[in-house]
């Protein structure tokens, strides 16, 4: 009771304004849901009108969210902001009310959603726009940023979870978009069964939280928590943590859970753009922060989170190395990104992992939807020449950068950026990652292990970076003579968007420009009122950024690590001419357990999948429910009644009268020897 | 004497019955029956029932009898095989009719006195003394033979001897009923 | 609204009119011709549904059992018709009638032959349920609980499937087992607290106040009770009629069965067995017992439901599943459990009922429940598609869906008591997604490869009135179950209170409501 | 309240006006008949004749009980009380029933010969002297006339070989257990001294349970326990009711047992209460074999006259256990269940017996497939007695059985009422069955009832047995309360 | 009284004859003989009743009476059915009674 009353307190009313509008960030996408929705429902062929509603909705949002930004800016608000719409669910002393949290955090997760997100919008107009499920397009995408939305803004574990879930249900809709190929209804299937996976470690850290805490606002948790500083390394608190880092291993496809982002490439381009790179799958970085102080009281589960984020990025990142499919690396080396910010936050580096995912959404939207303007293009060419070579192999591609001038400059920066290199936006975010997990190492060694993963995924991001634009843009073209002279760039509703993107990626860093060069960390401050708790506990107030020599060094390995990633990249690719699918010899030796993913995928469904199935199916069904339940104790005590003893019963009666009266006397007997007594 | 008179007719009911049991023709069976009959009303008007040993010679010989054996002889059965079961038959019949016996023979015990002892739960060791005449021959003598059985027959127990009446009715329409060869 | 009830007397009739309307409804249907049939018990249903509507509002969240009224009966035997309603009834009470209008409107086309029989039967059902919810006297209760049984038999036997006779006298034989010992025991009960008493009363109330006078009986008493209500449930082992009778039954039977029928298994675990006897039924090794059972059946449900090739078997499976956790959440024993198990018995009741509906409004247009007949019909069919993978979505419990409610908070209830068995139990959200994903999969997605799927006919206007409701109350009370939590949450409390005495008000100091 | 002296003949008279009026209509039918037994026309005459003479005994039972009629001072030979009267009326109900269905019944099957209607009032008048017999005498008389009838009624279709058959064994089996019966009550008379239940009643409470009067006790047990078809005495049971006549078949399975319970009854609760601790564990035993096994051997059942004759022993089983407690409460029990289980079993008899044409021994479940499509009132009514006969609530027999179980339980005995839930469990096995045949299957082509009616007087009967199944099942206040 | 002395050894007479006659009834075929044995049984009953009524009065003896009457009844009505049986089957072996089983 007392800590609810300090949740009470711990907030501060909604000062009106467009913060007071807020609510509109979510109704708007919801609208663009409805009409679409019921435009696709109705068959209608009006593209204009689903054109219009689906990007300006966005736009209108990220425009309030803007304006709110702005208002939160001049408060200085140390207390996060509440907005209760209605109370959810009131039992007893467990209550939970469908609320609005506006705080620093929330405000930066809302601008990079609707900001990316509305450019995502307008490229999809252009990209999806021969497409017959153009409305039913656009209706699912709104309903995704509306679910986006209640995740970031929602003020409790319960209420984020209605979004948690929701993108998981739009992602399911939007992977299996072209439902009638079985594989991409497989893949929207595994994408939400895997995410379900990690739910389950979120509901059972929800479990515990509120029996331990008797709250599940956020307000309430961290009331709770900085009111306890003794849980802090208790197997409380890790238990919590971990199993909410399973949750974010599902949701940010983090080893073991991070198979489903890869097949989720079946969904349109701007969708992986979207969803499963920007945005939804950093919900679990998100979530990290959000309770960083759960996490920062146990540093155990932070140096698990560190662990599997580092292991993430390098095994990801070797994977990237080998694919063909251009979105499939690009997959890939998202995973191998997301494992990068969980180093971040798992090192304590809250902000470092924020800013990564920010400058993260703006290259990786950008590298994807550039993509999808390659794709686009190849499509068209293919498709002019009815050909059914398959538009996303890297190996029917090459020399593009004359037909795609502006996509190839876009991406360029957006590689750049990706592989560290000064001053693009990824350096300073993936820079910063680094050098405070090394500085971690000072108490807890094990992180230099991480460093150095993390120094060899980005190695390795560079390598295979430049293997992508090498095999993409350089070299001479393999799509065939014909096609040729259809590959031409995007219009504009597609290369605006690539556009902004490149200049977010080049000027991103600027958020949180660090010291070093001048700048003065915005974003930290920005950060410092939500992250206080975490700070205030032994395990943040233990790290402290590199000084002097030892922050110069670093920099320059980073640096030097990405120049050399790219150099080897592209020479190794253009080294030799790129075969083509059909001429392409068979793999050997180690490139083919990179090119078959380590067959991890194969190893579950031995392993998991096909034992869940067999043993439903032969034990519990047929064996236990319709065998020994049914068959031998239902229908076994019918049989055994009419055909056994009814049976039998009957053929005592076989019409012998001396039988008869033996059994009479038999009976007289008896009652004569119980009356003897 | 009278111990030996008892015991004589005893004898020969139980040999008579045994035989009719016993006999493969049933011409023969019925007259071992007879004798049964006959030695149970010697016992009868032993035991002060002159006019049942009377009714029982005249009833069951001379009416029932007769009616089995003149159906035995319409329907000539006496020439029907060896209508005895097997012998898994006889073990059983034996053993079930043996069991019984064990089970009742307990009232072999039984003593006027002991019956009146249990009637009225006197405390043990008392001993009655019975009236030197049993009931029925206090009744005989007050009203003779007939009297005594007719003068309760028709006042205490009217409603059974009006119900015979039904009874014969009833086994007389029913025998013709069912015996008559055509309808 | 309350004042304009008051003002024609709405409470002191509202229950026996509940009761008696249906009944009421045979004759006309009986005697009218055999086209009007369903229009007339479409109108009766209408009705009871509309009369039953103002109990929303006149219903008093803070009072307890009310509406109580008595008529003699056998008083000589302590026996009278004896009824009232608290929150649980309440609902329970409104999803029946919520759902008559809706089972008969859903077979109209469904329903080709003897049709009056058909309608009688159906309305006679409701006619049961309902007196089971509200019934106050044992013996009422009893009868209730077995007139139910007739009309289910008739529907799945006379308007079944191929194997209906299999199923109907199956189901019947379950239940009839479970409820004759049933019987036994309370009649046991009552001569035990007529002993201490000295006066034989049937009535609830009389009973639950001398309880102690069942003495060291109480183990076997529970028994008989709980087998009665664990086979309605059903808990696992005792769920295998449920497939078939589910499978068999025509839809509205299966919507009735799934929707209401199984509830009252659970509600009389609430109503009767509980608060009978809370020193067994909470004992250490009978509370392991159940719990054990409801975790399995929620785990087991699931699983098998995944490798049903037959839709309504699956869903049927998926029941048993659901129902699990009610029990579960009865046991919780907290505030936050006991809410949840009254959430998931309602929204079980919206979601399977829109399930079965839709499963019938497919078998309408293919002729077969298998999974494998269809696929891809999202094409040929949105809409429908659209619904069921709402209704599916539902059931899966995505939160701001009905589903999720009930479970969320009977899993955060009973995790403070049952921390293994909850964390067993949470597993399901995986498998439910896994089985119905999949069936949604094979049969909204994939490529549409049967030609006859191809020419199907989207929802008419009809069905479409029928799924409405049931759609909107998913809906509405994933986002905003207050209204519903709040008119149950008394009942719940008491139910607490009976169960262990003190504990309720102790440590769950009542909620103030936040109205947006 | 008016007493009646039963030492006066005046009283007797007075106290037997139901035997009375029956013996006197029975001889003039017998009068009639023997001027008149040729044509269908004149066993149609007998008939109503005797209709007319059971009314009027029933009337003269009415009277009897209106006027509040009890023994003035120690009934003597013959009971006056409400629960002779109950059973009497019982008895009345079942053998107007049946001569009404006779009627068309003999006609169908050409058994012309008239005496049959003599004979059922015969009969009849037996099982009330059996019913109201407050001594050991009276008891076994009446109990030999009512057999001695029935035996011949059972045998009494001669063109059947199944008819003699059956006569041949009821006979055989039942002159046998009279024997024991007759035994019993030598054994009680030596005991006691006295045949009057009451007296014996008195003098037992007061001596110890003598080896003679337990004797006599088990073989009047033995006796009885053959009459009412308690396992292991049934076994004639089955092949009797098989191969009499439909109508007898019913008239066995309500009127003898009725009076045969009626009798046991009055001997356990009247004669031996002081022995309870030797007759309660027999009865108790007796009362779950005869459950168990009539429901078990039911199932197996082929034909529904079969299932029937089971079901009756089943029956017998639960009035049995009815009895067990012996107390005033179960007394009452007995004479409900009674009721209920006559009206049931009359019905559905009286149905089967219009199912089938020339043998329904023949009725087996599928002839009955799809019977509620041609002929909706018979299947209706026939599931209506399924529906009472297995104790359903609604129905008449579940307040019987429910009361049953109350009195049971009210004597602290918990097994009994199991065993008998449990066997009417069980029982839902065969019972349902039929109504599955008649509702949910469709008619085979070769419905051989089809076309048939139910004559008019068998389907005014079944028509207010069937209602007064259902009336008594909503309302049994009334019934409770005789 | 002398003879009232014999009342124990009458009902052992009875006893035995009573069980003669079941186990006749046991061991023969033909239903007359059959019969027969049934009428021993009563006999035996008829022996008790006679020798107990040597202590009780006269009611044991009227109560033979009737048996009598009953046994006559009985033996009319028994041998007409036999007489029925025979007509359709040529015979009174009980063996060949089984039409009716199961």
């Amino acid at each position: 009771m007392t800590l609810s009353l300090l949740a009470q307190a711990g907030e501060s009313a909604s000062p009106g304004g467009a913060i007071g509008l807020l609510w509109l960030t979510i109704a708007l996408p919801l609208a663009g849901f409805v009409v679409n929705g019921w435009l696709s429902v109705r068959r209608s062929r009006a593209k204009a009108v689903v054109s219009f509603v689906g990007p300006a909705v966005l736009f209108a949002s990220f425009a309030v969210a803007l304006a709110a930004f702005l208002q939160l800016q001049g408060m200085h608000a140390e207390a996060p902001i509440v907005q209760r719409l209605w109370s959810w669910l009131p039992v007893g002393n467990f209550r939970i009310d469908l609320a609005l949290q506006y705080d620093q955090l929330s405000a930066v997760m809302l601008l990079v959603v609707t900001g990316v997100g509305s450019f995502i919008h307008l490229f999809s107009v252009g990209y999806m726009r021969s497409d017959e499920g153009y409305a039913r397009y656009f209706a699912y995408l709104n309903l995704f940023v509306v679910f986006m939305l209640v995740l970031v803004l929602g003020s409790s574990y319960p209420v984020l979870f209605i979004g948690w879930e929701g993108v998981g249900l739009a992602s399911y809709l939007l992977i299996g978009f072209w439902f009638n190929d079985k594989a991409n209804a497989d893949a929207g299937k595994k994408a939400f069964i895997v995410n379900r996976i990690g739910d389950f470690g979120f509901l059972i850290a929800m479990f515990l939280l509120w029996n331990a805490a008797g709250t599940l606002d956020f307000s309430g948790v961290t009331a709770w928590a900085s009111a306890n500083p003794g849980l802090a390394g208790s197997g409380l608190v890790t238990a919590i943590a971990l199993f909410m880092f399973l949750g974010c291993a599902g949701k940010s496809a983090q080893i073991p859970l991070y198979t489903w982002l890869p097949d989720a490439m079946a969904g349109p381009t701007p969708v992986s753009a979207l969803i499963h790179a920007a945005t939804m799958v950093t919900a679990g970085v998100y979530l990290v922060v959000r309770s960083n102080v759960i996490f920062a009281m146990s540093p155990v589960a932070s140096t698990v989170v560190a662990g599997v984020g580092a292991l993430t990025a390098l095994f990801a990142a070797t994977i990237g190395l080998r694919q063909y499919d251009i979105k499939k690396v690009l997959a890939y080396s998202t995973v191998s990104q997301l494992g990068y910010m969980f180093v971040g936050v798992g090192t304590g580096a809250y902000v470092a992992g924020i800013f990564h995912l920010v400058t993260h959404a703006f290259f990786k939207a950008l590298l994807f939807l550039g993509a999808g303007a390659v794709i686009h293009a190849m499509h068209a060419a293919y498709h002019a020449t009815h050909s059914h070579a398959d538009a996303q192999d890297m190996r029917n591609m090459g020399g593009l950068r004359k037909m795609l001038p502006v996509t190839w400059w876009m991406m360029l920066l957006a590689t750049l950026a990706i592989a560290g290199i000064p001053p693009f936006a990824g350096f300073f975010s993936k820079d910063e990652i680094l050098a405070l997990a090394f500085a971690r190492g000072a108490e807890q060694p094990v992180f230099y292990v991480f460093y150095g993963f993390g120094l060899l995924a980005a190695l390795l991001t560079a390598i295979y970076m430049a293997r992508l634009m090498a095999m993409t843009f350089l070299g001479t073209n393999r799509t065939g003579a014909e096609e040729q002279k259809h590959l031409h760039d995007s219009p504009p509703s597609m290369t605006i968007p690539l556009i902004v993107l490149g200049v977010l990626s080049v000027i991103g860093g600027a958020v949180n420009l660090p010291h070093l060069v001048g700048g003065h960390q915005w974003l930290d401050r920005w950060l410092e009122p939500v992250l206080k708790p975490a700070a205030e506990t032994a395990f943040g107030r233990s790290l402290h950024g590199p000084e002097g020599s030892t922050e110069y060094l670093l920099v320059a390995i980073a640096v030097l690590v990405g120049i050399i990633g790219l150099v080897i990249g592209f020479r190794a690719t253009l080294a030799r001419p790129v075969p083509t699918p059909e001429a392409a010899p068979a793999e050997r030796g180690f490139a083919r357990v990179l090119l078959n993913k380590y067959w991890v995928d194969e190893l579950y469904d031995r392993v998991v999948v096909r034992p869940f199935v067999w043993v439903s199916r032969a034990l519990l069904w047929k064996a236990t429910d319709k065998g020994l339940i049914d068959g031998a104790l239902v229908n076994g005590s019918a049989w055994l009644s009419r055909s056994v003893l009814g049976k039998a019963g009957s053929l005592l009666q076989n019409g012998q009268i001396g039988f008869y009266v033996i059994v009479f006397l038999v009976g007289a007997l008896w009652i004569l020897r119980v009356m003897a007594g | 004497m009278a111990t030996f008179i008892f015991y004589f007719f005893a004898v020969a009911a139980v040999i008579g019955a045994a035989l009719c049991v016993v006999q493969r023709s049933a011409v023969a069976s019925a007259m071992w029956l007879m004798s049964t009959m006959f030695s149970l009303a010697a016992l009868f008007i032993f035991l002060h029932a002159e006019l049942l040993g009377i009714l029982q010679i005249l009833v069951y010989v001379g009416a029932i009898l007769v009616l089995f054996l003149f159906v035995v002889m319409l329907l000539n059965l006496d020439t029907v095989g060896r209508d005895v079961r097997g012998p898994a038959g006889i073990g059983s019949s034996v053993a079930i009719g043996g069991l019984l016996l064990v089970e009742l023979i307990a009232l072999w015990r039984y003593t006027p006195e002991r019956i009146v002892t249990e009637l009225a739960r006197l405390p043990a060791g008392m001993t009655v003394t019975l009236p030197a005449k049993s009931a029925v021959e206090v009744a005989v003598a007050k009203q003779g033979v007939v009297g005594a059985l007719a003068e309760p027959m028709f006042r205490t127990y009217l409603i059974p001897f009006e119900i015979t009446s039904l009874l014969l009715l009833a086994a007389l329409v029913g025998a013709v009923v069912l015996a008559k060869r055509r309808i | 609204m309350t004042a304009f009830l008051d003002s024609i007397g709405y409470g002191d009739w509202i229950l026996h009119v509940l009761v008696l309307l249906p009944l009421v409804g045979l004759p006309l249907i009986l005697l009218a011709p055999e086209r009007l049939a369903k229009h007339l018990a479409m109108a009766v249903a209408t009705v009871e549904f509309v009369l039953s509507l103002g109990l929303w509002w006149h219903f008093d969240p803070a009072a307890g059992m009310q509406y109580r009224s008595t008529l003699a009966w056998m008083p000589q035997w302590g026996i009278n018709y004896s009824v009232g309603m608290d929150g649980t009834s309440l609902v329970m009470v409104l999803l029946t009638t919520l759902l008559g209008p809706i089972t008969v409107l859903g077979s109209y086309r469904y329903i080709t032959q003897r049709e009056r029989a058909f309608y009688c039967l159906l309305l006679a059902m409701i006619t049961a349920m309902i007196g089971c919810f509200i019934a106050l006297d044992l013996f009422v209760f009893y009868i209730f609980f077995e007139l139910m049984l007739i009309p289910m038999y008739f529907l799945i036997g006379i308007w079944g499937g191929a194997r209906r006779l299999y199923a109907a006298i199956k189901f019947f034989v379950y239940t009839f087992l479970g409820s004759l010992l049933m019987l036994v025991a309370i009649v046991v009960l009552v001569w035990k607290v007529a002993a201490v008493t000295g006066k034989l009363s049937f009535a609830y109330g009389d009973v639950l106040s001398h309880i102690s006078a069942a003495g060291d009986a109480a183990p076997w008493l529970f028994g008989a009770f709980a087998l009665a209500f664990a086979i309605k449930v059903p808990i696992f082992p005792l769920h295998t009629w449920l497939p078939d009778a589910h499978t068999e039954a025509p839809t509205a039977g299966s919507v009735m069965l799934a929707s209401v029928m199984l509830k009252i298994g659970t509600y009389g675990f609430i109503r009767f067995a509980v608060p009978f006897f809370p020193s067994v039924a909470l004992s250490p090794s009978v509370s392991a017992l159940i719990v054990v059972l409801a975790v399995i059946g929620i785990i087991y449900g699931a699983l098998v439901a995944m490798v049903q090739p037959d839709f309504k078997r699956l869903v049927a499976y998926s029941s048993v599943s659901h129902l699990g956790f009610v029990m579960l959440g009865i046991w919780g024993l907290t505030l936050q459990s006991v809410q949840g198990a009254l959430m998931v018995m309602i929204a079980h009741g919206l979601s399977t009922g829109a399930l079965f509906l839709l499963i019938g409004m497919m078998y309408e247009r293919r002729h077969s429940r298998e999974i494998a007949a269809f696929g891809g019909i999202a094409r040929s069919v949105p809409i429908l598609s659209l619904l069921l993978t709402l209704v599916a979505f539902s059931s899966i419990g995505l939160p701001g869906l009905n589903g999720f409610i009930g479970e969320f908070l009977v899993l955060l209830g009973s995790f403070g008591r049952y921390p293994w068995a909850t964390g067993i139990a949470a597993t399901v959200v995986i498998f439910a997604a896994a089985y119905l994903l999949w069936a949604i999969q094979r049969i909204v997605f994939n490529k549409l490869d049967k030609p006859e799927n191809e020419g199907l006919k989207d929802l008419s206007v009809r069905e479409l009135v029928v799924l409405a409701p049931l759609i909107i109350g998913i809906i509405w009370m994933g986002l905003y179950p207050a209204p519903l939590l709040r008119r149950t949450e008394s009942s719940a409390r008491q139910f607490i209170e009976y169960a262990q005495p003190g504990r309720s008000s102790a440590i769950n100091p009542v909620g103030v409501e936040v109205q947006p | 309240m008016n007493a009646i002296d039963l030492t006066t003949p005046l009283g007797i008279a007075k106290a037997l006006v139901p035997e009375l009026i029956l013996a006197g209509s029975a001889l003039v039918v017998l009068l009639v008949v023997a001027w008149r037994h040729r044509t269908p026309a004149d066993a149609r005459l007998a008939g109503w004749l005797s209709a007319l003479g059971l009314v009027a005994s029933g009337g003269g039972l009415a009277w009897l009980w209106m006027s509040g009629a009890r023994a003035d001072g120690l009934p003597q030979m013959i009971a006056v009380d409400n629960f002779r009267f109950a059973a009497d009326a019982l008895i009345l109900i079942s053998a107007l029933a049946t001569v009404l269905v006779s009627l068309h019944y003999l006609e169908r099957e050409g058994m012309l010969a008239p005496e049959y209607y003599p004979l059922i009032l015969l009969g009849t008048a037996g099982m009330l002297f059996l019913a109201g017999a407050m001594d050991l005498i009276v008891l076994f008389l009446g109990l030999e006339v009512m057999s001695v009838a029935v035996y011949v009624l059972a045998g009494y279709d001669r063109r059947n070989a199944f008819s003699a058959e059956a006569a041949l064994k009821y006979f055989l089996i039942g002159a046998f257990a009279s024997g024991f019966l007759l035994y019993g009550i030598a054994l009680t008379y030596g005991a006691t001294g006295q045949t009057n239940i009451p007296l014996i009643g008195a003098v037992l409470g007061v001596g110890a349970p003598s080896l003679l009067s337990r004797m006599g006790l088990g073989l009047l047990l033995i006796g009885l326990g053959f009459k009412v078809a308690a396992v292991p005495f049934h076994m004639w049971a089955p092949d009797v009711y098989d191969g009499s006549p439909t109508p007898i078949t019913g008239y066995m399975a309500t009127g003898v047992k009725v009076a045969a319970f009626i009798a046991l009854t009055r001997l356990m609760v009247e004669a031996f209460p002081s022995l309870d601790q030797f007759w309660q564990p027999v009865i108790g035993v007796l009362a779950v074999v005869t459950m168990v096994v009539g429901n078990l051997v039911a199932l197996a059942q082929k034909t529904l006259k079969r299932m029937l004759a089971y079901s009756s022993i089943a029956h017998a089983g639960y009035l049995l256990t009815a009895l067990w407690p012996g107390t005033h409460l179960s007394a009452s029990a007995v004479m409900l269940y009674l009721g209920a289980y006559t009206l049931t079993t009359l019905a559905a008899f009286i149905l089967l017996g219009s199912l089938g044409r020339n043998g329904e021994r023949a009725v087996r479940f599928d002839d009955i497939a799809g019977l509620a499509r041609r002929r909706p009132w018979t299947a209706f009514a026939l599931a209506i007695c399924m529906l009472s006969l297995l104790g359903f609530p609604g129905t008449f027999g579940f307040i019987g059985k429910w009361y049953i179980i109350q009195a049971v339980v009210a004597a602290r005995q918990y097994i009994l009422p199991i065993v008998l839930v449990v066997t009417s469990v069980i029982s839902a096995g065969y019972y349902l069955p039929v109504i599955m045949a008649m509702y949910m299957r469709d008619p085979g082509e070769e419905a051989e009832w089809h076309g048939l009616r139910l004559a008019r007087p068998a389907a005014w009967v079944t028509g207010i047995a069937v209602a007064a199944l259902l009336v008594f099942g909503v309302l049994p206040r009334r019934a409770i309360d005789v | 009284m002398p003879q009232a002395s014999f009342i124990g050894p009458s009902l052992a007479l009875s006893a035995i004859l009573f069980s003669i006659g079941v186990a006749g009834v046991l061991l023969r075929r033909n239903a007359i003989i059959v019969f027969m044995c049934v009428e021993i049984m009563l006999n035996a009953v008829n022996l008790a009743f006679i020798a107990l009524a040597q202590l009780h009065g006269v009611g044991g003896q009227v109560m033979v009476f009737f048996v009598m009457t009953v046994a006559a009844a009985e033996a009319a009505v028994g041998l007409a059915i036999i007489l029925a049986i025979f007509r359709h089957r040529q015979s009174v072996d009980l063996q060949n009674t089984n039409l009716l089983k199961g």
